[in-house]
């Protein structure tokens, strides 16, 4: 059909250090050596957790969850880019990059274990509790980033999600605000190929989830989800973008979900282990451990150190969660309204009265 | 006191609490240079700018969504759905999310907004501008919802809406907005949220309402009152969870009957809530089965049909007069 | 008669309506190679093909938006939410569109389809997975809502679904998915839509449940019998919309009593049209309130503390033995 | 940032005739005369029909309504390019096109005076009535072309929206299944440039609507909707590709909203006198006209003779919706289920049983 080019529009890829661990000096982004180190802790220990929480939920001792191994240098690498003052906006496998900001480890275990008390950072106020519905919380940070900005603070906003994210409405109806108010948000989307056993291909038909971004005339970016520095740089760049008024980004981090979706799921239905086994030899950590030896930054001896310092402090963490008791049974009732409603408190008082009269009965 | 309609009350309040309050912020379709479909937010654009007024758009889900985020982040939004008939589309947000972060962060996090939308039937408007959803709205633990009546009440429920620290829907009864004027205080006047409200006192019967159907009950219990000498006393919910049961309670205990009447389908409607209420707190106390005077479980039908089945003055009167002679 | 539980039951019927009509589609998420989440629809991509079940985008306004096109154009979809918790963001395509083709164009289009959900609380899951929302459903004319509690009838209910000609809800109990076996007749078996059923006759209280709740209520008039002698009678609802208030009344004018017992919040529950349809109908045969249990109006609380706000097999035996006493 | 290049999109524009009507030939779709004067008569007959109901609502003879007057080229050559086995999913603003597949002209009186009769289309079975949800139709007509697919019937489906329906979360999800599904559906973007008040430019920053298509891997396209001959030509190549199982495509229109956006608004709120002047010089009819006179189809004899006839008509049809009577009051408890309820009965006869006694206390 002959006829007039409106536009053109590209996307682009960026990875710094490859599978190998080689790196592209070109791109290497300005960080001290204690900024190169915690994000090298905050990977180890999200991957320690994982392993720690999966043996207690084969044994009993935790309920479902969502591992989040294999994706230590998107959650790291995107959170090590953002200030304390910025909003972290997670889905529900965000908590590597979670514990870098601060949360607590037990916060996960309680999360899991039943308890709203894993909702709970005190230390870092901004830092948001995990979100259930796919794709809601993207809106979420587009307000917040509105809020921000209206309240002339110059944080910003970074939202994470997953491929299957992408198909929901609000994810949409997310990337037009962003982009029609310049909010200073960051949509950060973990494409792990994965949305439980739908290929990220049948998830939607575009090359690049990245692309999407045109729908909006934003700045998309695809980089190397396993590769640490790319994905701080490219985090770094949005963020710095948004800051200065130029509105918000599609960052796309490919990367893979080394385990099952979560504990109650069967991987093996639907994946084979030769795709899974390719994909841990782009393991972030690996890699990310080589370019500090190369740097000069590790050695063996540091690593076993490392190791065992986090272990203890998984260790620490899994005990303080298991002797926890102080579950205050009528807790639900103190949050339906922020001021006290006569009903609710008639409901609390027959709801005590009912777990008293149990206990006496017990 | 000036004489206000609804539509200029709602307006009052938000020029109102705009100006004592930097962090009120208004967003929904079309509510700036065109100040609403229903010219609510009439000079607010003008006033207050397009920082503070955002036409956003089209996009229910986004609105919600996204005020969510600025109450999160500090701001008190003030949202509109343009009609309640497109409010499911916000329902996720608001089940999911609005309702539960206070729960969800044990009171780190909260949700300080308004959703305004006009809702009911009976002013000749196409397909979904004419339901009454309050009872979806209602069944959610966490959600305020509320429901004025009349030009001062809807002023002082929706200051009240906008400073309290948890997320409202605000249903505004559209065949009031212009439909009778009232007094209003000069004063910015606050009423608390989750009390129903004696609109007419009386002895023999109880007759509960809320929003457009406050009129005709009124009206319904003045013929009764000049056909027959019983004095109606009508009960005005005005908030819908909570509901105030006490009230209820109380005058039904007084009056030993009830009717309820609603613009809503039957099945499943506020209607049922306030007998089982009065199951739960008075039943020993029925002199008659609680009479409920709903629209029918029928999809709601187009405007010309509407008014066969809708409740109206004259229907109310029947529904009282059958729970009186019962 | 093979005994299965009632996974087993509902991919039973599955299997039987996708062969005996080439119409029936199945979509949703993860329905494929991953045979559902909770292995409901095992066995069906293997056999019927990437064709007739398909494994959709993640996005459930798109698979029941998309399930209502494929249904006016002559297929009959069987659409999966994984969860009833994402289900609120299906339900402006329910209420806007599934619920009102037949009225829109007078019977001229009709949606044929089924949009199963499980739901319910007591399985250990994370937020929003644990939900009872019947009562949304349930308020919207022209969507029938139905509930099964068995195996058998969860199986014989479906088949009824899939052949109805409207748009049906169907909520599948999670807690109740593999927790007994029941004999499911060899041949397909049709339960009509919209009738209650008596699972256990008596005479002293009707105690009124659906879905999950039916074991444990049946276990709690075993437990008053042996204390007290007394014959409780146990109506299980199975549907919410329509709603079988004959049969409600028929059983509480035989009883003079009545519990209702509800997982879901208690404010605009089902439980409270249960007690309005007793109002209607058999108010003068009450010897009693009627009793309610129900879930308390307070956001679902995450696992760890939800039994202590669910109703159980104890609890329903302490309400019915309260209304018997009173 | 230097990277990788992953891939390269482009948008463009079709215009066939010009605002002057001059004809680009090497465009020209093939039609038979015939078919080139129905499509004008369809444009005048539902210019005709909106100025009619214009004074009806103005008398107060009909209720609200949303008018069309602007774009006619849009609607009548995308239900030209159509075959009659193809699915119509319109919005509220599409009467034109629904005329052209034979909707009856009293159809859409009934439908704003309040009566469902007015969605019963009974020569014109897949002409879908009006989606009053802004966004919804787009997923029944995903559903419908699967369900054409499934069949094995090469039918299609063309749904019709505004440009503020590309805002709806929904019609991110249909065109996301469309893709995956690769359904025979062409989805047809009116952008009028106006959503009641919002301009385009406001609705969505991107520089064309066409591109969002981009996010779905779906070809998008621009073409000048006041051109009927441009939006025949990309409907009907959209459609072909369509049935021969080339999957969905976008279509803008762009064209303009020369009324109110219903009866109730007043556009002076917020558009210029000039801006609605500039656009009435853009007439699709006045242009179409030229091109049917330029081809010696036309002339202001038959144009004279076209206006008497299409009056008449129109005036005939009037005169039926007002004579009509026979509205079954209590129809609405006829759909509520296919199958017969006993408590929707009841509630029937409860109903009847009361209009009759308000019949004869009046
Ligand atoms: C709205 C909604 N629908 C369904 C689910 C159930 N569910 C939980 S995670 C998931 C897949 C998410 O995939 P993706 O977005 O790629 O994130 P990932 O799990 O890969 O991190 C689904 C379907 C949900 N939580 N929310
Ligand atoms: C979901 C939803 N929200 C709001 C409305 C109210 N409304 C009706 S038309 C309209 C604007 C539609 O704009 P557009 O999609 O561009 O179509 P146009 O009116 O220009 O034809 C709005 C906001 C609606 N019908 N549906
Ligand atoms: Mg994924
Ligand atoms: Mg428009």
């Amino acid at each position: 059909m002959p006829t007039t080019e409106l536009g053109t529009f590209s996307v682009s890829s960026m990875q710094i250090l490859d599978e190998e661990g080689r790196l592209d000096e070109s791109l290497e982004p300005e960080l001290t050596d204690e900024q190169r180190l915690g994000l090298y802790r905050g990977m180890l220990l999200a991957r320690e957790v994982d392993q720690r929480m999966l043996k207690l939920q084969r044994q009993g001792r935790l309920g479902t969850f969502a591992p989040s191994t294999g994706q230590e240098a998107s959650s790291c690498g995107a959170a090590l880019a953002m200030r304390e003052s910025d909003w972290f906006v997670p889905s529900f496998r965000e908590f590597p990059g979670a514990l870098m900001r601060g949360a607590p480890i037990e916060a996960t275990l309680l999360y899991h274990n039943g308890y709203e008390e894993g909702n709970v950072f005190d230390g870092s106020p901004r830092t948001l509790p995990v979100a259930v519905i796919v794709g809601s919380q993207l809106l979420h940070a587009v307000g917040l980033g509105h809020a921000m900005k209206q309240k002339g603070e110059d944080s910003a906003v970074v939202t994470f999600f997953g491929d299957g994210a992408t198909s929901q409405g609000d994810f949409h109806e997310a990337l037009n605000f962003a982009s029609v108010w310049q909010a200073p948000v960051v949509f950060f989307c973990q494409n792990n190929q994965w949305a439980i056993s739908l290929p990220r291909d049948k998830q939607t038909r575009s090359r690049t989830l990245a692309q999407k971004a045109i729908a909006y005339e934003m700045p998309g970016v695809q980089v190397d989800g396993n590769d640490a520095l790319a994905v701080y740089r490219a985090t770094k760049e949005a963020l710095d973008r948004a800051r200065s008024g130029g509105g918000p980004t599609l960052i796309e981090a490919v990367t893979y979900r080394l385990m099952m979706h979560t504990t109650a799921d069967d991987p093996t239905k639907y994946r084979t282990e030769e795709e899974v086994q390719a994909w841990w030899r782009k393991d972030p950590l690996v890699r990310y451990r080589r370019y500090l030896e190369s740097r000069g930054l590790w050695d063996g001896g540091r690593q076993e150190a490392l190791e065992a310092e986090i272990r203890a402090e998984v260790e620490a963490a899994v005990k303080r969660f298991e002797e926890r008791k102080d579950f205050k049974i009528d807790e639900p009732f103190d949050h339906v309204f922020g001021a006290r409603d006569q009903g609710i408190e008639a409901q609390r008082r027959a709801f005590l009265d009912r777990i008293e009269a149990e206990a006496s009965r017990a | 006191m000036p004489k206000l309609n609804m539509v200029q009350a709602i307006n009052l309040a938000l020029h109102e609490e705009m100006e004592r309050d930097e962090s009120v912020v208004l967003l929904g379709e079309d509510i700036g240079p065109d100040e609403g479909v229903f010219r609510v937010t009439a000079g607010l654009w003008k006033k207050f700018g397009a920082r503070r007024v955002l036409d956003t758009p089209l996009a229910e889900s986004g609105i919600v969504g996204a005020a969510i985020g600025m109450a999160l982040g500090g701001l008190r939004p003030v949202a509109e759905i343009q009609f309640s008939g497109f409010s499911m589309l916000a329902l996720p947000q608001l089940e999911g999310n609005a309702s539960r972060y206070r729960s969800r962060t044990q009171g780190r996090h909260s949700v300080p907004m308004v959703v305004r939308m006009p809702y009911g039937g009976g002013v000749r408007a196409l397909e979904h501008h004419s339901e009454s959803k309050e009872a979806i709205f209602g069944h959610i633990p966490g959600l305020r919802v509320v429901i004025p009546s009349t030009p001062r009440n809807a002023r002082a429920l929706l200051l009240a809406a906008i400073r309290d620290p948890d997320p409202v829907v605000f249903m505004e009864p559209k065949h009031s907005y212009r439909a009778f004027k009232e007094e209003v205080p000069e004063e910015p006047e606050v009423m608390p949220l989750g009390k129903a409200h004696v609109a007419l006192e009386g002895e023999d019967l109880t007759l509960v309402v809320w929003g457009a159907l406050l009129r005709p009950a009124l009206a319904a219990a003045q013929a009764v009152r000049d056909a027959r000498g019983a004095r109606v006393e009508v009960l005005d919910l005005l908030s819908i969870n909570p509901l105030d049961g006490e009230a209820i309670a109380a005058s039904v205990k007084k009056t030993g009957r009830c009717v309820v009447a609603q613009e809503a389908a039957r099945h499943l409607g506020l209607g049922s809530e306030v007998i089982a209420r009065i199951n739960d707190e008075a039943l020993m106390y029925l002199e008659a089965p609680v009479g409920r005077l709903t629209h029918f479980d029928v999809v709601t039908p187009y405007f010309g049909r509407e008014l066969s089945y809708m409740p109206n003055a004259a229907r109310i009167e029947e529904a009282v007069l059958e729970t009186l002679d019962f």
